[in-house]
């Protein structure tokens, strides 16, 4: 095991280097380039830019060098721990992510356990009682908040929450508590607002969840180790976490690649409507703008994460069934 | 322990009646169309018994049947503005009017402009009663954009309208709109979900089964697809989408983006699945029958996990369909003129419209209406190959 | 009949599934009985509802059956009796009593555990759910019974998976778990269907000992009338779902009334057959031997050995690492330095304790498994094939040629395609025929085996288990091979069908010339089929001659030993427990010198008695020593 | 005597701020509150929600203090300067008020103009190019005196009338930054050893990415910048909300003596620009312009009944809300031969149907018109806005036959010379949602006269880079930035002059390069244009000017340069209810009225009484 790991994460240095260089073209490749947004968007309003400071702040970070110079500066950056800088903030890279990523982790983790406690019970649930009224209504429900696009269900909650509970539309907490430390008080006006956005996020991923858990369980049910267990005088119920449930897990852990990265970038577009103080809208923000380093960095990072996560979850796969873990004996 | 009295010994008995070896063989009440059905039969047999599913397929049959015919079944068409309706609220339909029976029919509407909220107020007005007409002429329209008719399945009355769903800030019927936008969305969807899951399923199957370099490789470009958000995917290949593209091959490149983008998940779900399934003796056993990896993946592994396919699938269809909703979001993606429900509903994006015009919403319905009928196929279509049932 | 008397009654009770197009009746109105500290064995074809009646009596029959009748449980921890059938499903009732007061094993070994849980930690459950027990009483005791049952390393094996077990070390866990809470009832369904016969006895015998020391009671499912004769107090005999004879094994065995009775009695081979006598099955079913297999061109061959297995040696890795960085403990030798030879139109039989690597043989003669070392070579229509090289053309070749019968009927059948499909998939893969020859084919095929052609459009699962080892066969024959290596094929078979495949095999054999590798613990089927036969011990033939010098005269202590545990359906020739029910490891001690390594595995050569009578033995020994 | 907030006066001051009268100058700007404004009271806080960090930046321009500024009426008066003199329009000579200060309270004096002159401008590293070109008048700069404390003094050797609206313009060419705080981060004035600490600090590469750090005006970031608005930053971005405080030093004050501005703070909250309008409409912002957009007047208006909030409609300035632009120099040969045909132009804009426009998308409130000035400019006429604006789709249709174009395909679109359909694909960064669905309507109504448009999508910047190469036919734009000019207001947007214009890119460039880049123009009218323009700077007397103003605008509106729909339209602005001095009427734009500037955000006012 401790050499597959190894192995794994020999492997996982060529893949970043792919990675960085692949996200480096991305953020490329759109025309143009920071500066030329900025002043477009200084004229945007009728303002004039100081192309003389521009043409200086161009000079400065290399953007009149050929690309491959480029990248070699921004990747030998990133390994000193040199994240770059962000133009449209103008200040390092570290210090633009700094609070959101928290806030970010909060609500998508939040998120995450909501989902997973609602969708299992209910997956199971489903699963057990196929084609009860309970399971056409429970799937409808879900299937209801899949259908519905995330920003007309953050636009209709927000609206209804701000007209039945005065809850301040969008946000992640009261204004005033913006730049406060964390206290009491903010942590209770973080609570109020939370529950939007984790609704929003949860819903469709809750009813794909729900469906998922049911169908690989449907798939489980029926096998003879089942019946072996039942057999035995297990409760029904530790039967299906035992056995069926464990062997449904396996789509779910071989998702937990994607899992990781979504804690930090998770939901961005619902995360723009509501205006929520995550990491999200700022990505998109500074893709759009082509706040090149800010973007890449911050991709970087998430490709980072995602690695780790197939990692974690191929080494998770391997633990739960040992099929996988000891497949050696049968080489083809 | 033996404190009851132990039982007698069994006495010997044997069965009277005249003994016919070959009854076994005549047991099995099966219709002799029953032994002679293939597989798709059979699952055809089952999926029938399914109501739900069975509705469901008809209702997805039907719509897109009718996305055939979108020009006829709108009683506009898609562009047509009726500047003195513009917002115009959902009308109903009536039976009848002051106590005697007109056929369906809805009362004209006056419009009336707030000028301090600059709303238009709409009242109906009972004194005009216009009765809805069937199979009737109406606006021109090029079918398919070549033959030329002015046939409809529903028209207003003559110089009447109807917007049995409102209308919307350019005085469009949003009945017709979403009528045409069905066009798109059904075929997006469908589409996304095909290049997605041959994908998906050629790929992960193969990295699955085979394992080894393949597998590596292959987790590695995945890996990488997936280390990236979808959302600055998106920007790149929109980016490189070239200018001058009409808004079919737009449309066409956004799909097959949607699928390119989404095959990962299910190749890495495939892969790991078929990792265990491929210990299965029934695998090693079509292997030494000398089947090659296609077949062994497709007919024996594949099978194994319907049910997760089919409801990924199902799933797929309403991510595909409201994707590009995400899309129009960034400014890329579709956008009017072209009409799709993705487009309609961002269209609608402003808490004024849910404040003010909640019928703009209504393409969330046959939004609905399309994933929980595909869902519901789903479900049948799983039991119908489910051997357990 | 004393009222309070039965262990278990059973009255009027009936079990059907509906199904599209007619429901299957697999019980009907069926009474029996069992006593406590008694075995009643239930014998009768495959398909009689044998395992239905077991399941009902768990109740653990899926929820499609529609079950109705009387199960009555007289427990003597209890004072009153329970109708199991009335009793809430998968209450609480009724859950203390499974595993607990009634143990059941299963037919099918092979997939009755998960396969992501250790073999220990599956049977560890069941007392983890009714005992009070700490984890190390309950470990203790887990090894406990599973060294009782066989393992010779209980430690080991509890930590193992379940896919790392040979199907009779997987039927053993499977005992081990159904004793380990020391039930009122057993309910073993083919205890020992996938073991040998010296396994057998000894699991036999283990049965005999937990029976007579806590009064269980068994309700004994097989079709070895051998096995009944040696086990059972009382018989019954169910046709078709209903009870056609029942009583004390001394009525049954003596003096059969019923037809059914009798004709299964006559099917049952038997050592003193003469060579070319044929089997009586219940229902004799001719067959279109030439029209059953479509041969492509055959030429005369120009060598008589089909096939030569030279010095093959396979060793598996052991799988679990005791958690991280410890060190691997040394790789299981499941095939060691093995060589024979099978000739055209012969039928090797292959016997040998279960786990001694017959299955691993085979697999890697069909290239299902890559051997460490050594050569296969199979000499075809055209020219020998280097077996575990061949590539391209030649493979594709092999694979019509060689065919196999899995030994485990449920899992070699994909469950999601119906028995068309599976039949007809070698014809497809091969490109046979059309679409319509193929479909002939198929019901010619499914005739063979005595089905009915419904079962064409039926899945795997539906089938009990007898029916799944023939839908096997019949695919292994599809393609018309030369060669077929049956790994046990008719152990899940009872005595009546397994007359008619067995009798087909031979017809099939005489016609078209096949040549068989005939793996099988039953060595009166080995006796009735093989020409020659090969004896396998740990990894290695220790013996191998033609087919009537084994039987009559074995030299290797081995062989000796698995005849002599043979039962026989005689009451007269009862097994002697005492003599062969010890665990083989323990029996090897007592070898004779010159059979034994002593550690160094290359001491050991075959010694060549004459007449195609090999023996392993030490290297030194003259051929007239080993002869005693 | 004069009255100053209590909130200058609050604990948590670490030292105490000396008296009023030594923070205001010696002559402080007393604003007179006229018409429907009254003086008020001090204190309160108001809200804004900006849709960026970046859109802090909208306080300085809505502040609106300069040098000199314009008032509601569009006319010049001073504002920070005590008094100013202009010699034949080319000696300026600006007199500050003694004893103004900084916000840090450190003397305001003509060392800070010197500082900028010699130290920022004339230094070749912060400023590579010299003197910024805004300040030269035919590559010629100015002449920097320092005449004395309180006195400095730009001379040029030619007449340069657009020095002015330059320094009142919404963002000026900064001619003065606070020296004493800024001469830290310059070699010329801070050791070299602490200079490289504070780079270090900062983590930028060198002194002058600091010194350009800590003095950007533009966007108030830097909390430590000394300032002359009337709200100063508190907070350090990057953060979710920015604290504006009220300068203790600001050099405003009202008829009854109380320093301006009368609000405390402002506190601008960072949200995503499209929930902007739904947060204003729940009483979220005191005062709210920007991120709102007509199309949302109908639910903010309805939400007053819910909030205490008041909905206002104001009039945008520009010259045309919406105009399609035909690419005078696009690389196609066909389409610049047709669009350098007046004809064409005219039979364009003559065949749209603006009343319909204004009434499906403005509610028939905006006003129909080409892209001219508006009423509320004294140069107005109708002529300029009724030029070729009236729906006549006859004489649209004769036009374009004249020109040749009068084969059609099948679909009755007309065939270019070179046989292609009439299709013009009209490209736009689609930022404003109203921008389809006028397109839309005018493709219906080109429909009639052959000519199909399809509309590309495209960024921003993308859209602006494939102008200038000429890729583009057609674009949407808007109409002239200042709508309302005066004549004394430089008329460059209508003659080329910067490669910004997307009807002629190049002749713009052309001119900008003086000369270097670009191409000269070859068509009459355009060269026209330069001349006038030209002969504007030139001209001696506001007559002059006068005359050539209309000269121009003549020409621009009768040739069509640029097709403008629809002008005057309404932008809603929200207001707390409670909140006074914010004029109920009033114009909306960038130039000349910066925003809000010219109706003093700092006399806005916050009445505790109001009924909630
Ligand atoms: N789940 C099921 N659905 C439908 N039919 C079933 C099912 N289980 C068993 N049967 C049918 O019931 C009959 C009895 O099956 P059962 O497994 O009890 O046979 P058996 O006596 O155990 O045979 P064998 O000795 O071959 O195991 C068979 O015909 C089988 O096809
Ligand atoms: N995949 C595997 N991984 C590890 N060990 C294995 C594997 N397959 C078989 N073995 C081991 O190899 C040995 C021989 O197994 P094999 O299945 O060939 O026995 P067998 O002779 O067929 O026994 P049976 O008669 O019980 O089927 C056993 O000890 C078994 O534990
Ligand atoms: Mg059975
Ligand atoms: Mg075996």
């Amino acid at each position: 095991m401790i050499r597959y790991i190894l192995w794994r994460i020999m492997v996982m240095i060529p893949t970043l280097v792919m990675i960085s260089m692949l996200i480096f073209t991305i953020i490329e490749l759109p025309p143009g380039d920071y500066f030329e947004s900025y002043v477009e968007e200084l004229k945007a309003i009728g303002e004039k830019a100081d192309m003389q400071e521009i043409e200086e702040l161009r000079a400065r970070y290399g953007f009149d060098q050929p690309e491959p110079i480029r990248y070699l500066n921004w990747v030998g950056g990133m390994l000193k721990g040199d994240f770059g800088y962000s133009f449209e903030y103008r200040m390092p890279v570290s210090d633009v992510v700094g609070d959101r990523v928290w806030l970010t982790i909060l609500v998508s983790t939040v998120t995450i356990i909501v989902t997973w406690l609602i969708a299992f019970p209910i997956g199971i649930y489903s699963a057990t009682h196929q084609y009860s009224w309970g399971d056409y209504g429970l799937t409808l429900l879900g299937l209801i908040g899949l259908a519905v696009p995330n920003f007309v269900l953050a636009l209709v909650l927000m609206y209804l929450a701000n007209i039945w509970f005065g809850t301040s539309i969008g946000h992640l907490m009261d204004q005033k508590y913006l730049n406060e430390p964390m206290s009491w008080d903010k942590f209770k006006s973080i609570l109020e607002h939370i529950w939007i956005p984790v609704i929003i996020i949860g819903t469709a991923g809750t009813a794909g969840m729900v469906r998922r858990v049911r169908a690989n369980l449907l798939d489980e049910l029926h096998k003879q180790y089942v019946m072996t267990a039942r057999a035995k005088g297990l409760h029904p119920f530790r039967v299906l976490i035992k056995y069926p449930l464990r062997m449904s897990l396996n789509f779910f852990i071989s998702d937990i690649g994607s899992v990781l990265p979504h804690i930090i970038s998770g939901a961005e577009i619902t995360a723009v409507v509501l205006s929520l103080e995550t990491t999200g809208p700022m990505l998109i923000r500074a893709l759009q703008s082509q706040d090149m380093y800010l973007a890449g960095s911050f991709l970087m990072f998430l490709a980072f994460l995602t690695v780790i996560g197939v990692l974690v979850s191929d080494i998770a796969l391997a633990l739960l069934d040992p099929r996988i873990r000891l497949r050696g004996g049968s080489t083809k | 322990m033996e404190n009851n009295v132990q039982p007698a010994s069994l006495t010997h008995f044997v069965r009277q009646e005249p003994f016919d070896p070959y009854a076994v063989e005549t047991d099995r009440g099966g219709t002799s169309d029953l032994d002679q059905a293939s597989q798709l039969r059979l699952m055809w047999w089952r999926f029938r018994r399914h109501k739900p599913a069975l509705i469901s397929g008809i209702l997805l049959i039907a719509a897109y049947v009718m996305i055939l015919f979108v020009e006829f079944l709108a009683p506009y068409r898609v562009h047509t503005r009726h500047m003195d309706y513009i917002y115009a609220p959902p009308q109903s339909v009536h039976l009848f009017h002051e106590g005697s029976f007109v056929g369906p029919f809805v009362y004209g509407m006056s419009m009336k402009l707030d000028m301090v909220t600059l709303q238009r107020v709409y009242s109906e007005d009972t004194s005009k009663v216009q009765p809805i007409r069937f199979f009737c002429r109406g606006e021109n329209y090029h079918f398919w954009g070549m033959v030329k008719s002015d046939l409809h399945l529903v028209c207003p009355a003559k110089e009447g309208q109807m917007f049995l769903m409102g209308t919307d800030r350019l005085g469009r019927d949003m009945l017709s709109r979403i009528i045409y936008g069905a066009r798109i969305s059904l075929t997006i969807g469908l589409l996304g979900v095909t290049t997605s899951f041959v994908l998906g399923i050629i790929i992960g199957g193969l990295a699955g089964y085979w394992g080894g370099w393949f597998d590596l490789v292959t987790q590695r470009v995945i890996e990488m697809l997936h280390s990236i958000p979808s959302i600055p995917l998106w920007l790149a290949l929109a980016a490189i989408m070239p200018a001058d593209w009409s808004p079919l091959l737009i449309y066409l490149g956004i799909t097959f983006i949607l699928g390119l983008l989404d095959w990962t998940g299910l190749a890495r779900a495939v892969r790991s699945k078929l990792f265990s399934l491929r210990e299965e003796d029934y695998v090693l056993a079509a292997q030494l029958m000398g089947a090659g990896s296609a077949r062994i993946i497709g007919r024996h592994l594949i099978p194994g996990f319907m049910s997760h396919l089919i409801a990924s699938a199902t799933l797929t269809i309403p991510s595909m369909i409201l994707g590009e909703t995400t899309l129009s979001f960034l400014g890329l993606g579709l956008r009017p003129p072209i009409t799709s429900w993705g487009v309609l509903l961002t269209e609608a994006r402003t808490v004024s419209i849910v404040a003010l015009y909640p019928w703009l919403l209504l393409p969330v319905v046959p939004v609905i209406f399309v994933i929980l009928a595909f869902n519901f196929l789903g479900d049948g279509l799983r039991d119908a190959a489910d051997p357990y049932k | 009949m004393t009222e309070r008397g039965d262990l278990l009654r059973v009255e009027n009770l009936s079990v059907s599934f509906p199904l599209w197009g007619g429901t299957i009746e697999a019980v009907r109105n069926l009474d029996m009985r069992i006593r406590p500290g008694k075995v009643t064995a239930l014998v009768g074809e495959s398909g009689s509802g044998k395992s239905v009646l077991g399941r009902a009596i768990m109740g653990i029959e899926t929820p499609v059956a529609r079950t109705s009748g009387q199960i009555i449980f007289n427990d003597p921890e209890r004072d009153e009796p329970l109708d199991l059938l009335s009793l809430p499903h998968d209450g609480r009732k009724i859950r203390s009593i499974r595993g607990n007061r009634i143990g059941m094993i299963f037919q099918e070994p092979m997939t009755s555990f998960s396969p992501m849980h250790t073999i220990g930690n599956q049977i560890d459950e069941v007392l983890r759910v009714h005992s009070i027990l700490s984890p190390g009483e309950r470990r203790e005791r887990c090894e406990d019974v599973l060294g009782r049952v066989g393992f010779e390393n209980p430690g080991r094996a509890f930590d193992m998976y379940p896919f790392e077990l040979s199907g009779g070390m997987r039927q053993r866990a499977m005992i081990a778990m159904a004793l380990i809470c020391r039930p009122a009832l057993l309910i073993a369904d083919e205890p020992t269907t996938a073991l040998d016969v010296t396994i057998q006895a000894q699991i036999l015998k283990l049965l005999r000992e937990a029976q007579a020391k806590l009064g269980m009671a068994m309700l004994l499912i097989t079709h070895d009338l051998g096995v009944v004769a040696s086990m059972a107090d009382e018989v019954v005999v169910v046709y078709r779902g209903q009870v056609m004879e029942a009583g004390t094994a001394e009525d049954i065995f003596r003096n059969p009334q019923h037809p059914y009775t009798r004709g299964l009695m006559q099917a049952v081979p038997d050592f003193n057959m003469a060579r070319d006598e044929r089997l009586k099955p219940l229902r004799e079913i001719k067959v279109d031997t030439a029209g059953l297999m479509q041969r492509t061109g055959r030429t005369e061959a120009k060598t008589d050995i089909i096939l030569s297995v030279r010095n093959v040696t396979k060793s598996f890795l052991p799988k679990r690492s005791q958690g991280f960085g410890a060190r691997p403990s040394a790789p299981t030798v499941a095939v060691n330095d093995v060589s024979f030879d099978i000739k055209r139109g012969e039928t090797l039989g292959l016997v040998g304790e279960s786990g001694c690597g017959k299955t691993t043989m085979s697999k890697i003669i069909m290239r299902g498994l890559t051997a460490n070392s050594g050569t296969v070579t199979y000499n075809g229509d055209n020219g020998p094939i280097d077996v575990l090289n061949a590539e391209g053309q030649a493979l594709q070749e092999l694979r019509t040629r060689i065919q196999m019968v899995f030994q485990d009927p449920v899992s070699s059948l994909s469950p999601r395609m119906p028995v068309r499909s599976i039949i007809s998939e070698p014809l497809e893969i091969h490109a046979r025929g059309d679409a319509k020859s193929r479909q002939e084919a198929v019901q010619r095929l499914i005739h063979a085996i005595g089905l009915p052609d419904s079962a064409l459009s039926r899945y795997p699962h539906s089938f009990s288990g007898g029916q799944r080892q023939r839908i096997g066969i019949a695919r292994a024959l599809a393609l018309g091979p030369d060669l077929i290596i049956c790994d046990e094929p008719v152990s899940a078979l009872d005595v009546s069908i397994q007359a008619q495949i067995l009798n087909l095999m031979k017809d099939l054999k005489k016609e078209l010339g096949l040549t068989y590798l005939f793996i099988s613990h039953n060595l009166a089927v080995v006796n009735y089929m093989a020409d020659r036969v090969a004896v396998m011990y740990a990894g290695r033939i220790v013996e191998i001659a033609p087919c009537e010098i084994i039987m009559r005269n074995p030299v290797h202590p081995y062989t000796k030993k698995l005849l002599a545990a043979v039962p026989l359906p005689n009451l007269d020739c009862p097994l002697d427990f005492e003599a062969i029910g010890q665990p083989s490891a323990a029996a090897k001690k007592v070898w004779a010198t010159q059979f034994k390594d002593d550690g160094n595995p290359d001491s050991l050569i075959h010694a060549d008695l004459g007449g195609g009578h090999w023996v392993l033995a030490r290297r030194n020994v003259d051929a007239r020593e080993l002869r005693p | 005597a004069y009255v100053d907030s209590d909130y200058v006066r609050r604990p948590d001051l670490k030292e105490p701020l000396p008296p009023i009268d030594q923070r205001l100058p010696k002559v402080p700007r007393v604003v007179k509150l006229e018409g429907d404004k009254a003086p008020g009271r001090l204190g309160g806080t108001i809200r804004m929600l900006i849709g960026g960090q970046r859109d802090i930046r909208y306080m300085p321009i809505n502040g609106y203090s300069r040098l000199i500024g314009y008032n509601p009426k569009l006319e010049l008066e001073t504002d920070i300067l005590e008094s100013f003199e202009v010699k034949e329009e080319r000696i300026f000579t600006f007199r500050l008020r003694d004893g103004h200060r900084w916000s840090d309270g450190s003397e305001f004096t003509t060392e800070d103009f010197r500082y900028v002159w010699e130290d920022m401008f004339l230094n070749k590293k912060l400023y590579k190019g010299g003197i910024p070109a805004s300040l030269k008048v035919d590559g010629k700069a100015p002449k920097f005196e320092v005449l004395d404390r309180l006195t400095v003094r730009y001379t040029w050797e030619d007449p340069n009338p657009d020095f002015l609206a330059d320094v009142a313009s919404p963002s000026p060419t900064r001619l003065m930054h606070p020296a004493a705080y800024l001469k830290q981060f310059h070699p010329k004035y801070q050791t070299p050893e602490k200079l490289a600490e504070l780079v270090a600090k900062s983590r930028v590469e060198d002194w002058v990415a600091l010194h350009q750090l800590k003095s950007r005006v533009v966007r108030p970031e830097n909390p430590a910048l000394p300032t002359l608005d009337p709200w100063c930053n508190r907070t350090e971005p990057p953060s979710g909300q920015f604290i504006f405080e009220r300068n203790p030093y600001f050099h405003r004050v009202d008829e009854k003596g109380q320093q301006l501005p009368y609000i405390d703070r402002v506190l601008l909250d960072v949200s995503s620009p499209g929930i902007i309008s739904a947060k204003a409409g729940t009483g979220e912002s005191d005062l709210q312009v920007t991120n709102l957009d007509f199309s949302d007047y109908t639910f903010l208006k309805s939400a007053e009944q819910r909030y205490p909030i008041t909905v206002d409609l104001w009039k945008r300035t520009q010259g045309s809300r919406m105009a399609l632009i035909p690419n005078l120099n696009c690389k196609d040969p066909v389409w610049r031969g047709l669009f350098q045909d007046v004809r064409v132009r005219r039979a364009l804009s003559l065949a749209i149907d603006r009343d319909e426009i204004n009434k499906a998308v403005f509610y028939g409130l905006g006003q129909k018109s080409g892209n001219a000035i508006l009423p509320d400019s004294p140069l107005y006429r109708d002529e300029y806005r009724l030029a070729w604006a009236d729906l006549n789709l006859d004489k649209a249709n004769a036009l374009l036959d004249e020109v040749g174009l009068t084969k059609r395909n099948w679909d009755g679109i007309r065939l270019l010379p070179d046989g292609r359909p009439m299709t013009i694909i009209v490209e736009s960064s689609g930022e404003n949602a109203f921008e389809t669905d006028v397109l839309e309507l005018v493709n219906d109504h080109w429909l009639e006269i052959g000519v199909k448009i399809f509309i590309h999508i495209s960024q921003r910047e993308l859209l602006r880079r494939r102008i200038k190469g000429g890729d583009t036919i057609m674009t949407v734009g808007p109409g002239l930035d200042n709508g309302v000019p005066t004549p004394d207001m430089s008329p460059r947007e209508l003659a080329p002059t910067s490669d910004d214009q997307q009807q002629w890119p190049l002749w713009g460039l052309y001119a900008l390069s003086n000369g270097h880049d670009g191409k000269p123009p070859d068509l009459a009218e355009a060269i026209a244009l330069q001349d006038l323009m030209g002969a504007w700077r030139r001209a001696p007397s506001s007559e002059e000017r006068t005359r050539i103003w209309h000269e121009m605008l003549h020409i621009f509106t009768d040739q069509v340069f640029t097709i403008g729909i629809v002008n005057a339209t309404l932008q809603p602005i929200v207001t707390a209810r409670s909140l006074r001095n914010v004029p109920q009427k009033a114009l909306y734009g960038f130039d000349p009225t910066a925003f809000l500037g010219v109706y003093m955000p700092d006399t806005f006012w916050l009445d505790k009484e109001a009924g909630k």
